[in-house]
């Protein structure tokens, strides 16, 4: 299989999108964040006139506009860059889209997908550092999308925008340099299929976004050990493939949860608590949560590393599983 | 003024506003009785704005409209029954009962959506005017809201994203007295919003604002009629801030019916209390259209009372058949969350 | 002890703190929500003049004012009316008010309480029934208050008022109308201390807010058949008071979690994480968590009821604990 | 123009407007050594702005910045060493390091809360206002904030606010041009935003609204200083706009610098790179306020040298202390999430 760059998995996966669909538009060009490789953007800025749109700073009022377009026929990707300015348009993201399809008796459909980067990308202190899917999953009615891998990026991306429901898309900077297998053909991935980043008989790490990376890292070090950890990957929270993570915990019967939302009320507490209502009986060990500790981001690199959800941390939680 | 139409026009005008008016008088009562909750809103006062404005869309436009939904989609054609069904939150409801009276969208009537938060259609009927210059579809759409939603900033941020992109949008502002408490332009200030007189807004974004007296229908034909077409030739937003006078019945929190309309008031204020008296008989825009209508010779007395009949006996029919729509079934609740299939757009 | 209604010890409240410190102002007059005692208010505005300030319908723009205003000395107490209008204000309470503290260094304080009402009012509909309170946890930086009971609407708002932290104050309009005791005096309740609510030693109810009053009536029935329910409410989330739920959960070791925010990274799924966490070994039964279901709230009666964590819910989970 | 102010006085104001330079040049030479991480905003361009508008204020007025926040807070007389550390992210930076280049934040000289939110600050500064307005205390309340933000609604609500309760807030847009990549007004119109001059939208809430040339300290100092006088006298909000061209070095996302600015300039430009010569020529605040200093005779080209050497002194001083500064120790991480004790306010 070719392998590819995550960036140009993404890219590659913007241009499928534009050229499949004539209603899709881009709203904001910084899908590559502040990456020195967002200049290649460029290219596709170039290829299709038009279809990619220069907001003003008004995510409020350019959310909605995605919205109201999606409602009347288009398939907008509006790009909020950092997911913290998701906050800026969170009324109509959780209050208009969220609800459209649902308030309507199932007749507004919204094809819109937010496009945001989010989580600890270095120095991007308090205000720039959230990850909002934990807060976005306590909102019914909209799909959440964390792809990790460049084959997850290219595939999950297609099916975000096929998708005649509010997607948001949940990217991760440190993600954008890393190297993978990329299947030939644009087959998407379906939204709610979890997908096993390793496979292994000792331990579940279930994590998510560029917490799938790290977590891989941390099982080659077990593996050396002799301990093979299994690594699932929801890659779409909502819906959720949540056969394929108790298959794994069925297996294993230890589990650690990975997740950079913050630790109350994240992610990382909604699976730790749906694996232990189904797996009570099963389970050897209390599962793990391993989060972004419940503190306010840091700007300063050392204390932004210890309230993070750090390899140190994950392998001092598979230790308290396996102990 | 009386609009310059042929008589089955101005009668078809006066036929919905007095539907309207009898619709929501209905609604009161209703709600006095126990037979529907939650916190509610009234069109009374306003038919005048709302009317005439939507008769001159096309099928194909949007409409988007706010928590004071009722006579909007009445006036672009929604089955009484159907929109009283929703605000029961009956099955038969245009939203199954899943919206009730916030949220009522007729979506084959171009409502796409229906939201209560203060301003938050003003970027949705923006981006339905972006989708439909971006599919060169010729259609407009149409935004209606109060006064009080220029107060958010989701308000100019749209106005914005309209000026720069030159979007077939009409922001229509209901200026019914803020809150029903008070009036925002004119003559009097408002304690909540220093711009004044409100046009001063979208014309800081370039966009052309005009006000219009919205009791008077005939006005509001021309001045409405005219932004639509300049949305039509693509020049751009339109504003328009349609001015009513508070209806005593909304001076609380929730309506209270000081008396129930007759289109004898037109011509005989007998009935009308003293303390309602000046509303009915200056700000009233129902009874202003029917004087106009007596007065140039377009209807005899006799036939104001007959379509008075005949309107009453179609909120009567509405009535019944709302109560006799069923509930939906509880499990119905879980349906609904997610599309299933790929279509993209509505229903419509 | 006197009675009180739940209004006026909520009242009470308002005045004491207005007369206790010069600088707390209160934004906005609609502390009872559309409650028909609203109009009670107005004794407080004519009691402080100049103290209760009517700001325009501009959510973002008036909790920033509050926000800044506490930072620059005052003490202002907004209300936001519905919680479901907090995401008109969320890039102020979530960004700027819970980080402001932390991202200073520990020296600008924002002694600020937001006041909304929150959950199933009943006909609310998707758009204005919403119960943010674990997005808000979610959100370190932020106390969160959850009053249930008259007695403690009054000592909390007290302590909301005087902390020097940003404290979402989250009420219910179903509680308005409930009579109970109230302490004569105006002694504050901390912050961060749980109140056991009924005692009993067969299973233990963690809920909160209007969702307390639900468990109270469900331990009655089951009081009935001779099984004893208690009822443990933390009162705040943040400060958290885990130790008595612990020892409650020590005690009955059979839980059911009882909240209104939706299920999924709802505040249902951080106590269930936590309570599993600490307490693995000593678990009888699996937590069972009743939240909102994951649903857009409908405007239909029957529809609203069969989503929300109704009695019947309630007792159903416990006999699943107790089964 | 030169401001009148004595002699001493604007000497001061160059060794400041000098003294940013230096620093924040110093920065990008640091960043490019890769010796500290994370996104940064330069103030280079803006000088004129900061450092005279500040010198109006008293000691106890409060100060709102942004994500460029170097300027202003090293104008109001911040240690040049803790900022840096701030930035450096050790432990004594104004914020113990938690804050960053985002943030900084010296409460001890008014400033509250810096926020990298595009608008964040605006609802903030004019909270600032209101306590002032009710604590009586005369205090104003200043707010630096660039073009960009005026396309958050959170701008306007503000305006409104402060509008409607007169309170003491100056609204100082700093219009760089926007994202460094063009003018948002004069000669050319802003693709992102629609009113045009920008001064239309506060002077749509009734707040009055000027625009200043913000590389010229003279004019700064006039027009900000009525503007101040205003706040004083109890007139309500105040806006200014003020205009600089987009240096060179902020074209893209990251700054880049073409060269170092050394005094000579002022009067031999020989060393400035070609493509650059044009903005050093005209549009450098530093080097047109270096001239006038020479041009009427207060000061000779050696002053003005050894006025650098010392300012370049100075900021060796600074790297020295910031590096020499401990980073902070992982563990406290987890301290001043709350504030334990109550006082309220801030520690100023
Ligand atoms: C974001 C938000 N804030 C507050 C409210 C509560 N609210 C409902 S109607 C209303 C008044 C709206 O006034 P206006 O826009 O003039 O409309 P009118 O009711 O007068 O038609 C308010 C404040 C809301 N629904 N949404
Ligand atoms: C709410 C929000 N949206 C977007 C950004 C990203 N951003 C950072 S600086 C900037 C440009 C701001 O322009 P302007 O306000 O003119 O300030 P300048 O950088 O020119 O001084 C943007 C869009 C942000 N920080 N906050
Ligand atoms: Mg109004
Ligand atoms: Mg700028």
């Amino acid at each position: 299989m070719p392998e590819m760059a995550y960036y140009e998995a993404k890219l590659a996966a913007l241009q499928e999108v534009l050229r499949a669909d004539e209603r899709v538009r881009l709203i904001h060009e910084t899908f590559l964040g502040l990456s020195p490789r967002r200049s290649l953007f460029g290219e596709i800025e170039k290829n299709f006139p038009g279809r990619v749109i220069s907001p003003p700073i008004s995510e409020l009022g350019v959310c909605g506009l995605a919205i109201g377009a999606a409602m009347a026929g288009m398939r907008p990707v509006v790009d909020i860059v950092t997911a913290s300015f998701s906050f800026e348009a969170w009324p109509q993201i959780v209050n208009e889209a969220a609800n459209a399809f649902y308030m309507s008796g199932g007749r507004t459909r919204v094809p819109v997908v937010f496009h945001m980067i989010h989580g600890l990308r270095g120095g991007g202190a308090a205000q720039h550092s959230h990850s909002p899917q934990a807060m976005l999953w306590n909102c019914p009615g909209l799909e959440i999308v964390l792809p990790s891998s460049p084959r997850d990026v290219r595939g999950l991306l297609k099916s975000a925008v096929a998708s005649d429901n509010p997607t948001v898309f949940v990217d991760h900077a440190l993600l954008f340099e890393i190297r993978g297998p990329v299947p030939d053909g644009d087959d998407p991935i379906p939204l709610g299929q979890a997908d096993i980043k390793r496979t292994g008989s000792d331990v579940t790490v279930v994590a998510t976004s560029f917490m799938v990376q790290r977590a891989c890292a941390v099982a080659e070090q077990f593996a050396a050990k002799g301990i093979q950890v299994e690594v699932v990957d929801p890659r779409t929270l909502v819906p959720l493939d949540f056969e394929t993570i108790m298959a794994s915990v069925e297996k294993t019967r230890r589990v650690v949860v990975v997740d950079e939302c913050r630790h109350s009320c994240g992610v990382a507490a909604e699976l730790a608590a749906r694996i232990w209502e189904a797996g009570f009986d099963k389970l050897k060990a209390p599962v793990r949560r391993v989060a972004t500790l419940d503190v306010p981001v840091p700007y300063s690199k050392k204390l932004e590393e210890f309230i993070s959800p750090s390899e140190s941390r994950i392998v001092e939680a598979i230790h308290g599983v396996m102990g | 003024m009386l609009p310059r139409l042929p008589r089955d026009n101005l009668l078809e005008l006066c036929r919905k506003m007095l539907l309207i008016r009898h619709f929501e008088e209905g609604l009161i009562t209703l709600h006095n009785e126990g037979r529907f909750r939650g916190h509610y809103h009234v069109y009374i006062g306003q038919e005048a704005t709302g009317v005439p404005a939507l008769s001159l869309l096309e099928a194909s436009d949007y409409v988007f409209t706010t928590h004071r939904n009722h006579g909007h989609v009445l006036a672009r054609g929604a089955a009484p029954g159907r929109v009283l069904a929703e605000i029961l939150g009956r099955r038969d409801g245009y939203n199954g009962g899943k919206g009730g009276t916030f949220h009522v969208a007729p979506v084959e009537l171009g409502f796409l959506q229906t939201s209560a938060v203060v301003g938050g259609i003003i970027p949705l009927a923006t981006g339905a005017a972006y989708a439909a210059k971006e599919k060169k579809s010729g259609q407009v759409s149409v935004c209606l809201f109060g006064d009080g939603a220029l107060e958010e900033g989701a308000a100019v941020e749209s106005f914005n994203l309209a000026s720069l992109w030159k979007l077939p949008v009409l922001y229509l502002c209901e200026n019914n007295g803020k809150y029903g408490h008070g009036r925002a332009t004119s003559a009097i200030r408002s304690s909540s919003m220093a711009v004044f007189p409100l046009t001063d807004l979208p014309a800081a974004y370039k966009i052309p604002a005009q006000q219009v007296e919205g009791t008077d229908a005939g006005l509001v034909l021309t001045v409405i009629g005219e932004a639509i077409r300049r949305l039509r030739r693509g020049e751009g937003p339109q504003f328009i801030e349609a001015q009513t006078v508070r209806w005593p019945g909304s001076v609380s929190n929730w309506p209270v019916l000081p008396v129930r309309t007759q289109v004898a008031f037109a011509w005989d204020m007998k009935a009308v209390p003293e303390a309602v008296k000046e509303w009915y008989q200056f700000s009233d825009p129902v009874l202003l259209f029917i004087r106009e209508l007596l007065d140039e010779g377009h209807a005899s007395k006799e036939e104001i009372l007959d379509m008075q009949t005949s309107v009453a006996d179609e909120i009567d029919e509405a009535i019944k058949f709302a109560f006799d729509s069923p509930e939906p079934d509880p499990k119905s609740a879980l349906e609904n969350i997610f599309a299933a299939e790929k279509r993209g757009g509505c229903d419509a």
